[in-house]
């Protein structure tokens, strides 16, 4: 087996392993982290070290963060939370097409319940043009959400800027971070960000845990979606998951140190995929190869996607996003990229990881360019 | 939530089409649906189909069930090619229902095949 | 320190820890369990092995579980879920004020949102009274969510009887089984019971994971709390977390297996500290003896709680319920029951667990009676 | 989200209050509030406090404030008791701000006891 889909989830990395094994058992600090008594202080302890860990990679008080299930949960915290808190001042929304599920099926669940939203439409490379934003910002927007680096083609938005857009607008801006937490630089501290999901299982984190982070400015409030033991300031309650909390601060401590090394690896590697492959006679490459490197989605003519998929075997890829490719839907993202259904269809989604190695590649490679001779032996003419 | 999306009998269909490509000169007859192309050719002698090639794009299913309709009716009467049903096949693969209209097309296209042959 | 808050929490059981290692790591079976190549059907056969142990243990089909990240989310998504799903029917609820948190404030929030909520009363000893509830059905009557054992007092509410009241007149039933999963029988393919909201950290299992029960019954439905990637039949979206199923799973198998010993090993513990504790003048039982034997919970005069749980080190036991006990108020559930914000003030409970052993519960108890003396010892005479 | 609600001083003196007692005749005050009572005994001579001891019923805090005044004023004038203010025993035992009523409870008690014993 060929793993090359870390954009799906990561394995946890054996030192995070080790944490969470740690707060398990009868003889580690298993308590709840709610209880008063010496046992609970110890498990407190270990969420409160977490929050610092996980802090200090973003640049974030910690507390400011607000411990959730996954991105999908603070995604829906921020942008539901977000949209009912300030409903009373507006309900015009902002964001797009290329988003993640989390996201866009919020938004979605939304418009059924009274608000309004502008899907903006990405460039070719499913950018966002920036004056495309200004334009759909109006007196009642209250919310932008546009994503860190996308899920299925790595494109890299310039959150920075369109961050100062919505300050100036006192519009709030939310960023799904769950694919750039860990990977490239992000600094809350600096950056216009108000809310910003984060989730533990892309990062060498085990999944079942993610964060939110709620910047400390006045306007920037969300409201809870479930309610009960008064945990996390009321915003999100229930037992915290200590174990899973301490591996996520581990996993981000981790992440601080090797980010600039990883980066190196991931560029080195997409190089030499890409070089291996770009020659396939069309082959061509979806998003932009200046994107985050650990991403990269390819497209070719006159393949089926899911037959492509199985004849890759043994590599492990995706077609479309990971979290979505039960159906068979061709990739909305790559839709509106401006892709037909053809080619969105036939998209491979290559995703690289810190214990990749250039023997994964060169396999990789080889898999896909035998994997489109054979298909394409076996198809027809195609239709006039 | 099952754990398998293909049965043992499609990974080794797809995975070795011993059936798959043209006949040069061959009978042969083309449906295009469903998202869907197959094609399959024939030689035929004295009312029985001597060899049975296709080309398929399509789903590891749709391939999967294009092989299996050539190893079944290669060095049979064209006849019994005419009363196929995509049914059982479906079943004796695992074919998810939600695949049933991509199947279909291999129906048309084997029941095309065989009336034209029938007519030689 | 002697561990006897195993109503607050539990530690993994080791199985179950090494069954969650085993799927953490690059070596193990860390895939996303919806991504469609080998690596990720291995991960959703993990699943789908949890949820035939998990609905095993209840006797429900497996397809009926939705996993969630812990009975604070199931309670929320059931009792929001089913209010909201049953809305253009009715908007009236019913539950009680000694309820958990989870429950009541949930139930509190609807209230804000334009339901209304009959609040049933307890008895002395915290249980419904059958003719009460049938009083408080209404036509507009949606949703009833009454717990099985109480977090507090570990009082059982006779579940069975409760369900086929509501099963008459066409309500749904809602049951809490965060604290008897696992520990008292509970057959819902028999009982008439709609929803049921589990955690698997009271049971031996991770924290982090609970799931939802959700009968196969007409009008039996839910609206999803929060909106993404369609897995979980769009009821519960996000990336399973797999290796906190397979361990709630795991847990729930061994708890299948060793259900009776526990409850007789419990009930021994339960006698040998309330006959210890029983002749301590000024000390009387919250609850009924009768109730589950894991949790004893005692009052106890002129004596102040928070005082009386710090002079208990280093036992560690709790005051009010785990998940509240931040705050400094006297429990609600107890002051439900009648008690004075004296009594509820100073009631310690104990819970007992599979590890606990003979000597904890003596150690617990020679604590005890010292720490009330002590504390009795430097105390005024009350005041007149 | 801090993970200590006790600092090591109030475990301290809570866990070990060499001045809980009272003295047989001696000067003694009491105040009931805020769900807290503390009561204060004093044998005085000269203008002096020659022992202190303290009766309560409190969270940690009301206790370990209790024996932390009376360890600070016993051997000291009474006109220094006179004087004594919750706020720096707050901050020297880390009481959390939403008790400051409970330990206001023993400046009450302290300054009654004060006035009391300057009288004689
Ligand atoms: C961009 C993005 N947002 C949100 C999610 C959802 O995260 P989680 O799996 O933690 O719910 C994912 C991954 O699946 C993602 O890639
Ligand atoms: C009865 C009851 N319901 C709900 C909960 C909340 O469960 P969780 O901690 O899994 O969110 C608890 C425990 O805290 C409980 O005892």
């Amino acid at each position: 087996m060929i793993y090359l889909d870390y954009a799906a989830t990561t394995p946890v990395d054996s030192r995070v392993a080790a944490t969470i094994l740690a707060l398990l058992t009868a003889d580690g600090d298993f308590a709840n982290p709610s209880s008063n008594h010496q046992a609970g202080l110890r498990s407190r302890a270990h969420v409160a070290h977490a929050a610092e860990r996980l802090g200090a990679l973003i640049n974030a008080h910690p507390d400011r963060l607000i411990w959730t299930s996954g991105a999908t949960e603070s995604d829906n915290l921020a942008i539901i939370g977000a949209a009912r808190a300030r409903a009373h001042r507006g309900r015009h929304l902002i964001t797009m097409p290329t988003e993640h599920k989390a996201v866009t099926d919020t938004f979605a669940a939304l418009e059924q319940q009274g608000f309004e939203v502008s899907w903006l439409a990405p460039d070719s490379r499913g950018l966002l043009e920036i004056a495309q934003l200004e334009a759909a910002i109006r007196e009642d927007t209250q919310l932008v959400s546009i994503m860190h680096v996308n899920n299925e083609t790595g494109i890299v938005q310039d959150i920075a800027q369109i961050g100062a857009v919505c300050r100036q607008h006192d519009v709030l801006y939310h960023v799904d971070a769950a694919q750039s937490l860990g990977k490239l630089p992000l600094d809350v501290g600096n950056l216009p960000i108000d809310l910003m999901s984060m989730t533990a299982h892309k990062v060498y984190g085990p999944k079942g845990v993610g964060a939110l982070f709620i910047a400390d400015r006045p306007g920037c409030h969300i409201e809870p979606l479930t309610y009960g033991g008064g945990q996390q300031k009321r915003l999100r309650p229930g037992t915290l998951a200590a174990p899973l909390i301490a591996g996520f601060g581990h996993a981000a401590e981790i992440a601080s140190s090797c980010q600039a090394d990883d980066l190196k690896h991931l560029a080195e590697l997409r190089d030499q995929l890409w070089g291996g492959i770009r020659d396939v006679p069309g082959v061509t490459l979806n998003g932009d190869i200046d994107g985050f490197p650990g991403i990269l989605n390819v497209s070719v003519d006159g393949v089926e996607g899911e037959s492509l998929l199985l004849a890759l075997e043994p590599l492990c890829v995706a077609t479309g996003s990971a979290c979505n490719s039960k159906s068979q839907e061709p990739s909305g993202v790559l839709r509106a990229m401006g892709l037909s259904d053809m080619q969105a269809q036939s998209a491979i989604r290559f995703s690289l990881g810190r214990p990749t190695r250039g023997e994964d590649v060169a396999a990789a490679v080889e898999l896909y360019c035998n994997a489109i001779s054979r298909l394409r032996g076996i198809a027809p003419e195609p239709p006039a | 939530m099952t754990s398998e999306i293909y049965s043992a009998r499609v990974r080794k269909l797809f995975g070795n089409p011993a059936h798959a490509g043209s006949l040069a000169g061959a009978h042969a007859a083309r449906v295009d649906d469903q998202g869907v192309s197959v094609q399959f050719f024939a030689d035929v002698a004295d009312g029985r189909i001597l060899e049975l090639r296709f080309l398929a794009w399509g789903c590891p299913h749709v391939i999967a069930a294009a092989e299996a309709l050539c190893a079944q009716y290669e060095r049979r009467p064209v006849s019994e090619l005419k009363s196929f049903e995509a049914g059982q096949l479906m079943q004796s693969l695992s074919v998810p229902v939600e695949k049933t209209g991509r199947i279909l097309v291999i129906e048309d296209a084997a029941r095309s095949l065989a009336e034209m042959l029938g007519k030689i």
